[in-house]
């Protein structure tokens, strides 16, 4: 099982690793910055295979700190994008 | 070859590549946005590398505070790189100097001694004085405590230098890093129902660090984080350099910890050293004033200091 | 106080999901608990919430549907050969209260398969983003907040802000 | 090869590119993240140095997991302390560059600078 | 365990981190007062551990929390270290006298961000050294490094202009490289030795040179190479001294004189701990040298272009990268295998002397062209025309300050500077010797610059920018005596510095 | 017995990796920034719901199981957030205009 596992997660680390060549080349910032996005869940995903694979509980502790702060690369980059003209990312 | 071989080969190269993306992009959000990602690629690193405590610590900075600081400064810093690229001579000897170093540190790290020199029996027979289960929180608070005090005063030296690059005029004034701009909603809600979840994390992930991975730096990061993100959501104010309150809860942690570290030489002889009847709760206590110090001191480093009147 | 203790519970329950059952860390949970319900409550004050437990439960059984047919869909647009997209904007009316509701039905509305609400409303009506524009789209989201202001309480018309 | 070994290539290999950036990036805010990349690489190392010494029934060597850590901590600080800086100076200036060349303005001649001194 | 001494070196270590705390958590009103108040009681513990260092003629060592190395953390003062924590608290405390009045809170006002932080950042920097000096493990004294860099750092841009803030972050950023340079030597060493501890170190290091089959330990050259180029850019040896003439020169006097006298010297004490502390008697030959060449290429170098300066405050920084060259040539000479015992301690007495004198001196001399500024309102030299006739006391600050630099008899600068001469000379590498003499000359240039119009008439219709106060000349003048003074110091006090010397290992191994 | 339940992780953590698979692909494919958001977020949320449900069937006991449900929600709350948020920005940008 665990080589199965182990085996899944990094499948999941090569697509994430394809995702991330297509959206850091962009071609706005806001697609670039869906690359931490991308990490996140999939980095969430890697860490609980490898938590069941080698049976280390602690290690779904750092997929949860993970997922805790997923969103954080994203809402920060929306509010520092938004703050030198106000109201310039909230116009439609 | 078995499977985690070949993971450990694919996340290899997968950091190395994003590190060359980050230096070689030519613009500088794609740069930070790479970098961001190299920092969570770093936790699963940390994680294949069996240290959990260390990946804790990455995904908290990495996920959450550094990402905080890069990206709101290069959204900010409208600033390109020149047309003139550094001196291409310049670039030829400094990539033969890091080949040559690289190269150098490959050839150490591939012939390091066999068997490796360890601490970690040491570390495991000194644990039952300390009275914590897990040998990081040991070294960490006890057998290296000064490291972690001398460090804690240095994040304090580093809080006091963002506060000095306060503009006179503006000493005393709230901080404003994300300007004044609508809040989106969207942000809000998030703040409002993960903050009090991130607590409940940041106080568990401290909880456990006595005994298993964690500790009161990534508890502190996870919390200094959730305030942060109220911050963000402008659901509550920063606070400005000149509160007593904000100071008091900075300095509690490493006073705390140096007043239990000079006890010592009352109660068992030495400088921070632990009476070993009362070893685990004084780590503890100790543990639970830097956790709000780290907190205090991670999120007012990310907030920075208040900007020029205008 | 009721809306307290009961989010307290809640937090105490996740503590112990974290933490497991130990004594000396089901106190701290406690107070834990205890003061992440004080934060929740200042960041979040618990009126105009009056969701029904088993409706709530339904609505999570029929929200984790609503996801994996968002993820087959995307999946089968993905990978199909001919790769149908027909991307587009809708503006979609919606009838909940400004506030929470329609910040939570936001969030939820993009976890709905093809559609993404995307920038703000103006004048109450909602940018939503679909993959697919020849789909019923705003039939579906406005069946979709009828059931959700059925659970959560919120009337559909009342047109106040169900808090500041 | 075993997976230390491959570690260790890529803390060198990290190191290497952290300070080929520091050294060429001409915008400071590059320099930084250089500079944190530099740091990523020597804290790998070290990681596989921890991990080499695993004993005592533990996954690695405890001392140098917790000092990681620690350099966690600083090169945060030092992180925030630049971006701050970086900001400021952006702030004050509206660029972030600074002169890269070696002498500050106003230096005299070495011919006008006679020793009999600059006395007007 | 009882380890005598022992709390004196926690003592010194902590008590500028005591003020810190203390000024963080009361009123700003009293941030001074507790600082001054602190400098008296540092002077007598690092007092008091030179008098245990030469009462016992052996270093002092105290093990943190009981726990030894490798897996604890030991603090060490053996003569140097005595030395440094002494010359650090009379400068620090000779720039608290002096900054006294610069950096008061206003009254019944509300509290204001540069004195507060001037403060602060003081006692930061004092802590860094204090550890810097005090620590026996890599890691520790990494951590200690740290302290220092970002203490300086913000003290260089303490007064916001646009230009300081460049020259801050150009600080910054070879500051960082070379910690992370430096740290990754020691994490070399660790995985090649299994210790950060300096002293297990140096008997590792030795057992595996006493083996019959020595291998080459690259770990150890790579490692030691790593940190000495770190340090050294933090040290500002040429050609790595780029940063550090905007930055010592933008800073507030009584911050450049800590910056220019202390911090730079720190970096400097570590990589004579690592070449002597950590390789006894193992000190690479061509390694010495280089250093060396560096050295003389850095007196050459910022001699001539302090030289060329327009700027007093410019000038005095350049002399700093200058005459921090001298102290490199300790590595050939005292490490030299060919030379005698004696001819290695007379250029080891000559180096550290060449330290404390140059410290004391160019902090007196940093004063004194701030006092020089504050009067005129600018620091251009083409403007310095008659300054003697307004402060006095200053310019004879600074004329002092500068023989010692010079190294004109009977200063401190004059024995520093003779002791190496005469161990160059003893040893037969004349070419240092001529270098050094001709940076003597150069030094003369460039202070001659200064004082020639100093001394000359004001010009008609001058009237000052600012009063300058007796107290504050005065410490500059104190310092610079000092400076002077320290040549006519008893040839037997110099034993001191010889104390766990070479093999600091040696004084403490148990 | 043993044998079902791994039966069942290597159904659904398959399935899940699949999913990863379709939303690279979707990321790769995808003609704009606001189609590849969908890709994105759908895709792999769905790919991290499946791989928990698989990886619940290997948990050490109910708590863990339910701390792997709980890493999932918060994935979904800041994927849902991140989703909002990125569509605004993909929008200020102004390359899609409704």
């Amino acid at each position: 099982m665990g080589e199965f596992l182990t085996g899944s997660a990094c499948f999941v680390l090569a697509m994430v690793a394809l995702g991330l060549v297509r959206i850091l080349r962009g071609p706005a910032d806001a697609d670039r910055i869906m690359a931490p996005q991308l990490l996140g869940t999939g980095g969430i995903a890697v860490l609980l295979l490898l938590a069941a694979a080698t049976g280390a509980p602690a290690v779904v502790d750092v997929a949860l700190s993970l997922a805790l702060l997923a969103a954080f690369a994203s809402v920060a980059f929306v509010l520092a994008k938004g703050s030198p003209a106000p109201g310039k990312a909230d116009e439609p | 070859m078995s499977a985690a071989l070949i993971l450990d080969a694919c996340l290899v190269l997968l950091v190395l590549a994003v590190a060359v993306w980050t230096i070689a992009a030519r613009e500088t959000f794609p740069a930070i946005a790479g970098f961001v990602s190299y920092g969570l690629l770093l936790a699963i690193v940390w994680v294949r590398l069996s240290s959990v405590d260390v990946a804790l610590t990455e995904a908290a900075i990495g996920g959450g505070a550094t990402g905080v600081l890069l990206l709101g400064a290069a959204a900010r810093l409208t600033d390109r790189a020149g047309r003139r690229p550094a001196g291409i001579g310049l670039r030829i000897m400094a990539g033969a100097l890091c080949l040559a170093i690289t190269a150098a540190l490959a050839f150490v790290i591939l012939t390091l001694p066999d068997p490796a020199p360890t601490l970690a029996p040491q570390a495991v027979a000194g644990l039952p004085a300390t009275g914590v289960g897990n040998p990081i929180t040991a070294v960490l608070v006890a057998y290296r405590g000064i490291d972690t005090l001398l460090e804690k005063i240095v994040l304090l030296l580093a809080v006091i230098g963002v506060w000095c690059l306060t503009p006179d005029d503006s000493w005393g004034a709230l901080p404003a890093p994300w300007g004044t701009a609508r809040q989106d909603d969207a942000i809000v809600l998030l703040a409002r129902l993960l903050a009090p979840v991130g607590v409940v994390v940041g106080v568990y992930i401290v909880w456990v660090g006595a005994d298993d991975p964690g500790g009161a730096f990534q508890g502190g990061t996870i919390l200094a984080a959730m305030w942060l993100l109220v911050m963000m959501a402008g659901l509550i104010a920063p606070l400005p350099a000149t509160s007593r309150r904000l100071r008091r809860v900075l300095v509690a942690g490493p006073a705390l910890f140096l007043a239990v570290a000079f006890a010592g030489f009352a109660m068992s002889g030495d400088f921070l050293s632990y009476p070993p009847a009362y070893a685990k709760w004084l780590i503890k206590l100790i543990e639970a004033a830097l956790t709000l110090s780290i907190a205090a001191m991670v999120g007012v480093l990310v907030i920075g200091p208040a900007v020029r009147k205008r | 106080m009721s809306v307290f203790w009961s989010r307290a519970g809640c937090f105490l329950g996740l503590w112990i999901i974290l933490d497991g059952l130990d004594v000396g860390g089901f106190v701290l949970g406690c107070a834990t608990a205890l003061t992440a319900s004080r934060v929740s409550l200042r960041l979040l004050p618990g009126q105009g919430w009056r969701p029904r437990p088993i409706a709530l439960a339904l609505f999570g059984l029929r929200f984790l549907r609503q996801s994996v047919i968002a993820g087959a869909d995307i999946a089968w647009r993905a990978l199909s050969p001919g790769m149908p997209l027909r991307p587009g904007f809708v503006l979609y009316p919606t009838r909940l209260p400004e506030g929470h509701p329609r910040s939570v039905f936001r969030m939820l509305a993009s976890l709905l398969p093809g559609s993404l609400p995307a920038g703000p409303e103006a004048q109450g009506r909602v940018p939503v983003h679909l993959l697919d524009t020849a789909r019923p789209a705003l039939a579906e989201l406005a069946d979709e907040e009828a059931r959700f202001s059925h659970i959560f309480g919120v009337s559909q018309a009342d047109t106040r802000a169900s808090h500041g | 090869m075993t997976a230390e070994q491959l570690y260790g290539l890529c803390g060198a290999g990290l190191v290497g590119l952290g300070l080929f950036g520091l050294i060429t990036a001409e915008l400071p805010l590059r320099r930084i993240v250089a500079f944190n990349l530099l740091g990523g690489g020597a804290f790998v190392v070290f990681g596989v140095i921890a991990r080499r010494g695993a004993a005592a029934g533990l996954g690695g060597d405890p001392v140098p997991q917790a000092l990681i850590i620690t350099g966690v901590v600083v090169g945060f600080a030092a992180t925030a302390l630049a971006v701050t800086l970086v900001r400021r100076l952006h702030e004050e200036t509206g660029t972030t560059k600074f002169d890269q060349d070696e002498l500050p303005p106003e230096t005299v001649k070495l011919s006008d600078a006679t020793l009999s001194g600059g006395n007007p | 365990m009882l380890q005598a001494g022992g709390s004196l070196l926690v003592l010194a270590l902590m008590l500028p981190v005591i003020g810190i705390l203390l000024i963080m958590s009361l009123d700003a009103r009293h941030t001074g007062k507790i600082a001054l108040a602190l400098m008296p009681a540092g002077l007598a513990v690092a007092l008091a551990i030179a008098a245990r260092v030469w009462t016992t003629q052996a270093g002092l060592e105290y093990f943190i929390g009981g726990w030894a190395p490798p897996l604890g953390v030991a603090l060490r003062a053996d003569g140097i270290s005595a030395v440094m924590l002494v010359t650090t608290s009379v400068v620090i405390g000779a720039a608290g006298l002096f900054a006294r009045a610069e950096f008061r809170q206003p009254d019944n006002q509300p509290e204001a961000r540069a004195p507060l932080m001037f403060w602060l950042l003081l006692l930061g920097i004092w802590a860094g050294l204090n550890a810097v000096f005090l620590g026996g493990d890599l890691f520790n004294l990494y951590v200690a490094l740290e302290m220092l860099t970002f203490a300086a750092v913000p003290l260089v841009c303490l007064s916001g202009k646009a230009e300081t803030l460049a020259a801050a972050l150009r600080y910054l950023l070879f500051a960082l490289l070379g910690s992370a340079l430096y740290l990754l030597g020691a994490v070399l060493l660790f995985g090649a030795y299994g210790t950060l501890d300096i002293a297990l170190l140096a008997a590792r290091i030795a057992a595996q040179a006493n083996m019959a089959s020595p291998v080459w330990p690259l770990a150890l050259w790579v490692a030691l190479a790593l940190m000495t180029v770190g340090l050294l850019a933090k040290t500002a040896l040429f050609p790595l001294h780029l940063w550090l003439p905007p930055a010592h020169s933008g800073a507030p006097a009584a911050a450049s004189a800590v910056l220019s006298a202390l911090v730079v010297k720190a970096s400097f004490f570590l990589i004579v701990r690592l070449w002597f502390g950590m390789l006894p008697g193992l000190t690479p030959w061509l390694g010495a040298q280089l250093l060396a060449a560096l050295g003389a290429a850095a007196i050459l170098f910022g001699s001539v272009l302090a030289l060329r300066q327009a700027r007093l405050k410019l000038l005095v920084a350049y002399s700093t990268v200058a005459q921090i060259g001298y102290l490199f040539f300790v590595f050939p000479l005292a490490a030299n295998p060919a030379a005698s015992t004696a001819s290695a301690a007379l250029a080891w007495t000559g180096g550290w002397m060449q330290l404390v004198s140059h410290a004391l001196a160019k902090a007196a001399m940093f004063m004194a062209a701030g006092l020089i500024a504050e009067t005129l309102g600018h620091d251009r030299i083409a403007g310095l025309g008659g300054v003697a006739r307004v402060v006095p006391i200053t310019v004879i600050a600074f004329a002092l300050a500068g023989a010692s630099l010079m190294g004109l008899p009977p200063s401190g600068g004059f024995v520093a500077k003779l002791l190496l001469l005469s161990a160059a000379v003893s040893q037969g590498l004349w070419f240092w010797a001529v270098v050094m003499l001709l940076g003597g000359l150069l030094a003369g240039g460039y202070l001659f610059r200064v004082l020639s119009p100093a001394l000359g008439p004001l010009p008609a219709g001058w009237t000052p920018a600012a009063r300058i106060p007796r107290d504050r000349q005065a410490v500059a003048l104190v310092l610079a005596l000092g400076a002077v003074l320290l040549g006519f110091a008893p040839l037997k006090s110099y034993d001191l510095l010889q104390f766990g010397r070479p093999a600091i290992a040696g004084a403490v191994t148990r | 017995m043993s044998l079902l339940r791994d039966l069942f992780t290597v159904l659904m953590v398959s399935a899940g990796g699949f999913c990863f698979l379709a939303g690279t692909a979707g990321l790769l494919r995808f003609p704009d920034a606001l189609t590849r958001l969908h890709a994105l977020t759908k895709a792999d949320n769905l790919g991290l719901g499946l791989i928990v449900l698989g990886l619940i069937a290997q948990a050490p006991g109910p708590l863990g199981a339910l701390k792997l449900v709980a890493v999932w929600l918060l994935a979904q709350l800041a994927g849902a957030t991140a989703t909002q948020v990125l569509a605004r920005a993909v929008r200020a940008e102004g390359r899609d205009s409704p």
